[in-house]
């Protein structure tokens, strides 16, 4: 892993070249699912782009109340965050990553909620504050199953070594931690069962509220990039390696595709849950994916 | 500790301007304080300036959404004063013209609601279904919102073709039966936000006085359209619906209900309405001194209408207007107490509320 | 650099937020801008949305004969959205107090407080009418440059 | 239409109730409001509003009572003595509001109960007045 | 039905939003603008008494009889035209176009009172309008 073959991976495939883009057809993706099911037309093809063109283009003035240098750091890190992430997905590339990316990874994706948390607590309106109590409550309650259902694929193989996870065949168990991430998802993405921490009835736009211009630009990127991210952290666990490399790149393409269609559909067909019934919900469930993993997990140890 | 929290003005899960200061520990709230005046257009002043025939165009003006119930009821209470009968089909047509607009009332308040619960989806729906009705309503009377069907001693527009009226509204009631209400009251996360939130027990909602499908919903069988039945009501035969949980959900059947109840009546309207002149009395309006009070049922309650006219001249001298939303208001306060934070807007929107009713 | 003023001024065509306000309006005309959202009308489709917070909008959409209570609303709101930004009257209300000319409440047509770019016409005027004039109101906010020299009320 | 009658015994009035115009109005020559709002609660019936007018500059205000007795509608007609009358906010919870409005309208003093501004009428007196020497 | 059927139901049956610059029909009934035949209007007055937000204004002078009308404060409620008893106001049937400098749907018509008395009430004509309507609609 030279710093050649990284900055390669930064900035050019799994990183920021594609991973723009893709963000922007991810959320045109999920607007138009949503829209087409509700028998409208939805927005024009490029409308992320212009929505994020637009907001750079906005001339928000400096009041200290409002855009302190912190403030506007926080989206700036959440896209690095997203991107870091990224890039150390097993997909094109030369493949052979350092053991225990798997855990960077994680750290990586955990970083943009932690920012979000610290973005709505600086920005000083008690709506933002609101927003992050939320988001922080809602984020631990759904990091429980997300991480165990990581660990539990991890230590089956016996790896924390991503390249080698993304090889080895499938087991029930790690269907069933990926089922796990699945359920994750619509929480870390805060899609409609959750969208607690930005509910625009109930807060405004949560820890968002006081941003404009280019801090709410990024920080729909980031959110867009964790799109990206976690679409294609589940497909490379669930997909199957081929000799061809095109192929990887298609196969994850389609499969991330419908990651994206199945949960616009669940936005679409769902209300808004209250924070304490998703967190108590997430509970519930993390417990019982916690024991099966872990039990399961260690037989296979004890076993061989 | 406990905090302020301000659902301001202006705020994305309120239609109109008003304050609602939640007193929350957490993410409960303790208590609750409302601000309301700032759509207060001065309408009682203003209509003490107004002739008789201009005083109806400004009362249309009092809501948005349910602009015929003002004009139904100040024409009515000018009629009773000035002692003048309208023809009959012109009170078939009033009936028929009260009902279509608690259709897309609360259609209307179905689609806010599932806004608000988060559930974009049956707002799409809603919205979708109602605009059928907006049609039928452009067509009778040339503007989607303002009528500007009702005269004193009868109305402007006869009603040409029946016939596509009925067509409508069983699309409506197919529509509402198959989609809308079956999702509304089994939908887990849609339960899960209206079951045992805002409540209001049946001694709060006697003690309170609160009018229309609110009391409704928490057990009060009263309804104006039967107990003093005005315009054609007498004629039409309907039940009324009544819920005792008096909860988010209660309130969301009573009104489904109700619509049901209102293609009813519309049918009845519709079959049995008399081929008679429509346009009422010709001869100059003569109102002599004296005061009267009317009362209708409105989509959201009870509204009632005081005037008072000197005999001399052609300005009323007072005109009082009590909507149900200033009745149902004073409510929200007992329902949010002990409720979560995430259901304060949801609970508030349940009563249906229309602050530029309530501020005049 | 002509290039990124014209791609510039094309987005913010593409993507005009609104933010709505009442200010002291009988909702009939706030009725139906929620009308646009829903799909008949969809205003999606322009890539229209309707913002929760000042902040993030760029056309400020206002209804209602401004009432002596909402007044000082009104003006701080105009200040919180940022340039550049368009402002549109929904309705005969803030073009003329409508019928509620003469009351002592209310404070006149809305020019008198704020500039103006576009009125739509009617009582409520109906949703494809709003659209029109928000997709006017669009077309000029994106000629507009990006350091807007503050207008005075009435021009 | 007992009901009526018992109504008028239990507050000892000689007047009668008078049917006019799809209502029931009883204008009392002495009226006491209190006891007028403590029998009709124990009726069952239902506060609807109270109406205050004044037709003539520096008139004494005119104030009807509105109750609904399961769809019948019964209007109670005082005047305020000197500006004054007694609130019955204690026994009627709903009348809370339209007392504080009419208070900002027409400056009649409600006796007996604390006063927030109900519209939001802070800048102005005493709020719009109806009575016909403002305007 | 739950929600799932309403969605898959949704996408067999396609969208139902019209394309933007096209716009739903109006029937014959919408009430637009207020248009007048000047030529046999006596100048009673009536519309302006009727009309509730102080639209329509008539001046009297001199054997001149002016007739003005101001869109922004018309609230298109067709009191004036139901009332007029020659039947000479007519309302648009299309909605009236968005404009951008207030005052700009003002229409005012002034015509000498000699030629109302000289002329029986003949078919109307096309109406002069010499106030400024705004442009074309853009689309």
């Amino acid at each position: 892993m030279n710093l050649t073959i990284a900055f390669f991976r930064l900035l050019l495939f799994p990183g920021l070249l594609f991973a723009v883009p893709a963000a922007w057809f991810f959320l045109w993706t999920e607007r138009k699912t949503v829209a087409l099911m509700q028998r409208r037309i939805g927005p024009p093809f490029l409308q992320p782009f212009f929505d994020f063109m637009k907001l750079m283009g906005k001339r928000v003035p400096r009041q200290p109340g409002i855009t302190g240098a912190l403030m506007s750091a926080w989206p700036v890190f959440a896209v690095a965050a997203s991107i870091g992430a990224l890039s150390l997905l097993p997909i094109f590339p030369l493949r052979n990553g350092f053991p225990g990316d798997l855990i960077l990874l994680l750290a990586l994706l955990e970083l943009p909620s932690f920012f979000y948390i610290a973005a709505g607590f600086t920005s000083r309106s008690l709506f933002g504050e609101i927003g992050s109590a939320r988001e922080a409550v809602l984020s631990i309650s759904y990091n429980v199953v997300f991480l165990i259902a990581v660990i539990a694929i991890a230590v089956s193989q016996h790896t924390f070594r991503l390249e080698e996870l993304a090889q080895s065949s499938g087991s029930l168990l790690r269907w069933i931690g990926i089922l796990a991430i699945l359920v994750c998802i619509p929480a870390k993405l805060h899609l409609n069962p959750f969208s607690v921490a930005n509910a625009e009835q109930e807060i405004y736009a949560g820890p968002m509220t006081e941003y404009a211009g280019a801090g709410l630009a990024l920080w729909d990127l980031s959110h867009g990039l964790e799109w990206v991210a976690m679409t294609g952290l589940v497909a490379s666990l669930a997909l199957p390696r081929t000799s061809h490399w095109w192929l990887d790149i298609g196969v994850f393409l389609i499969f991330s595709l419908s990651v994206v269609l199945l949960l616009s559909g669940l936005a679409a067909a769902t209300a808004r849950l209250t924070i304490d019934y998703s967190a108590r919900l997430y509970w519930r469930l993390g417990l019982i994916v916690a024991v099966l993993a872990v039990s399961t997990a260690l037989l296979a140890r004890l076993k061989l | 500790m406990s905090y302020r929290v301000p659902i301001g003005p202006y705020h994305p899960a309120l239609e109109e301007p008003y304050k609602l200061d939640l007193v929350c520990e957490g993410e409960t709230v303790r208590d609750a304080d409302l601000h309301i005046g700032f759509n207060f257009r001065g309408i009682e002043y203003l209509a003490e300036r107004r002739n008789y025939a201009q005083l109806i165009a400004l009362m249309e003006r009092v809501c948005g959404i349910c602009s015929n119930v003002h004009t139904l009821s100040i024409c009515q209470a000018i009629e009773r004063l000035a002692g003048i009968v309208p023809p009959e089909r012109a009170l078939y047509i009033r009936v028929v013209m009260a009902e279509l607009e608690r259709l897309h009332s609360h259609i209307l308040w179905a689609g806010i609601a599932g806004k608000v619960m988060g559930f974009k989806t049956m707002f799409m729906t809603s919205f979708e279904l109602r605009e059928n009705i907006m049609d039928a309503l452009e067509a009778i009377s040339g503007n989607r919102v303002n009528y500007a069907m009702n005269r004193v001693g009868g109305v402007n527009r006869d009603i040409e073709d029946p016939a596509a009226l009925l067509h409508m509204i069983d699309g409506i009631e197919l529509a509402l039966n198959r989609s809308i209400i079956p999702i509304f009251t089994k939908n887990h996360t849609a339960l899960s936000r209206c079951v045992g939130v805002g409540v209001l027990t049946n001694e709060q909602a006697h003690s309170l006085a609160v009018v229309g499908p609110t009391a409704r919903a928490s057990g009060i069988s009263q309804d104006i359209r039967r107990a003093a039945p005005y315009a054609a009501y007498d004629r039409m035969s309907f039940d009324v619906p009544v819920e005792t949980s008096g909860d988010v959900r209660a309130r969301l059947v009573v009104r489904a209900l109700e619509i049901l109840e209102s293609c009813k009546i519309l049918r009845q309207a519709l079959s049995t309405m008399p081929a008679a002149d429509w346009w009422g009395s010709k001869k100059k309006l003569k109102v002599p001194a004296g005061t009267v009070v009317s009362r209708i049922e409105g989509p959201r309650g009870e509204v009632l209408y005081s005037v008072t006219a000197d005999g001399a001249s052609d300005t009323p001298k007072r005109v009082r207007v009590r909507t149900p939303t200033y009745a149902n208001m004073p409510a929200i306060r007992t329902m949010l107490r002990g409720a979560r934070l995430a259901d304060a807007p949801l609970i508030q929107a349940s009563i249906d509320p229309c602050y530029s009713c309530t501020d005049r | 650099m002509n290039l990124w003023r014209r791609l510039l001024c094309l987005c913010r065509r593409r993507s005009p937020w609104l933010f709505h306000m009442n200010a002291g309006s009988c909702n009939g005309c706030d009725i139906e801008l929620v009308a646009c959202l829903t799909p008949r009308y969809d205003v999606e489709q322009l890539g229209i949305q309707i913002q929760g917070s000042p902040r993030h909008a760029d056309i400020l959409c206002i209804s209602g004969p401004v009432t002596h209570y909402t007044l000082n609303a009104i003006r701080t709101v105009y200040g919180q959205v940022y340039e550049p930004k368009a402002v549109v009257a929904i309705g005969s209300c803030p073009a003329s107090t409508n019928v509620f000319i003469g009351s002592p409440v209310v404070e006149g047509p809305l020019e008198k407080h704020i500039p103006v770019d576009v009125y739509v016409p009617g009582c409520p005027p109906r949703p494809d009418a709003l659209i029109e004039g928000i997709a006017k109101a669009a077309k000029i906010l994106s000629d507009r440059r990006r350091k807007q020299a503050e207008r005075k009320p009435g021009q | 239409m007992n009901e009526l009658e018992q109504i008028a015994s239990s507050l000892g009035l000689p007047e009668t109730w008078e049917e006019r115009n799809g209502s029931w109005w009883m204008a009392p020559a002495s009226l006491d409001v209190r006891v007028m709002a403590a029998v009709l609660r124990s009726h069952e019936a239902r506060f609807v509003t109270l109406t205050a007018m004044q037709l003539l500059p520096d008139e004494r205000i005119r104030i009807d009572y509105h109750w609904d007795l399961d769809g019948r509608l019964l209007t109670f007609t005082t005047f305020a003595v000197e500006n004054r009358v007694p609130s019955i906010v204690d026994l009627c919870e709903a009348a809370d509001w339209v007392e504080r409005e009419t208070h900002e309208n027409f400056s009649v003093e409600f006796t007996g109960r604390p006063y927030e501004p109900l519209l939001l009428r802070t800048g102005d007196a005493s709020g719009l007045q109806l009575r016909k020497e403002r305007s | 039905m739950n929600v799932w059927a309403l969605l898959m139901d949704n996408l067999r049956r396609g969208t139902v939003t019209l394309r933007f610059p096209s716009r739903p029909p109006t029937c014959n009934r919408y009430r637009g603008l207020v248009q007048i035949n000047t030529e046999p209007c006596k100048c009673c007055g009536i519309c302006a008494l009727v009309c509730t937000s102080a639209a329509i204004t008539m001046k009297k002078g001199d054997g001149k009889y002016e007739w003005n009308y101001d869109a922004g404060q018309c609230t298109f409620c067709g009191r004036c035209v139901d009332s007029c008893a020659l039947k000479l106001l007519t309302m648009d049937s299309t909605p009236p176009p968005a404009y951008e400098t207030s005052g700009a749907l003002k229409q005012s018509h002034t015509w000498s009172a000699k030629s109302v008395a000289a002329k029986p009430a003949s078919a109307p004509n096309t109406t002069s309008t010499e106030g400024k309507v705004s442009e074309e609609v853009p689309r």
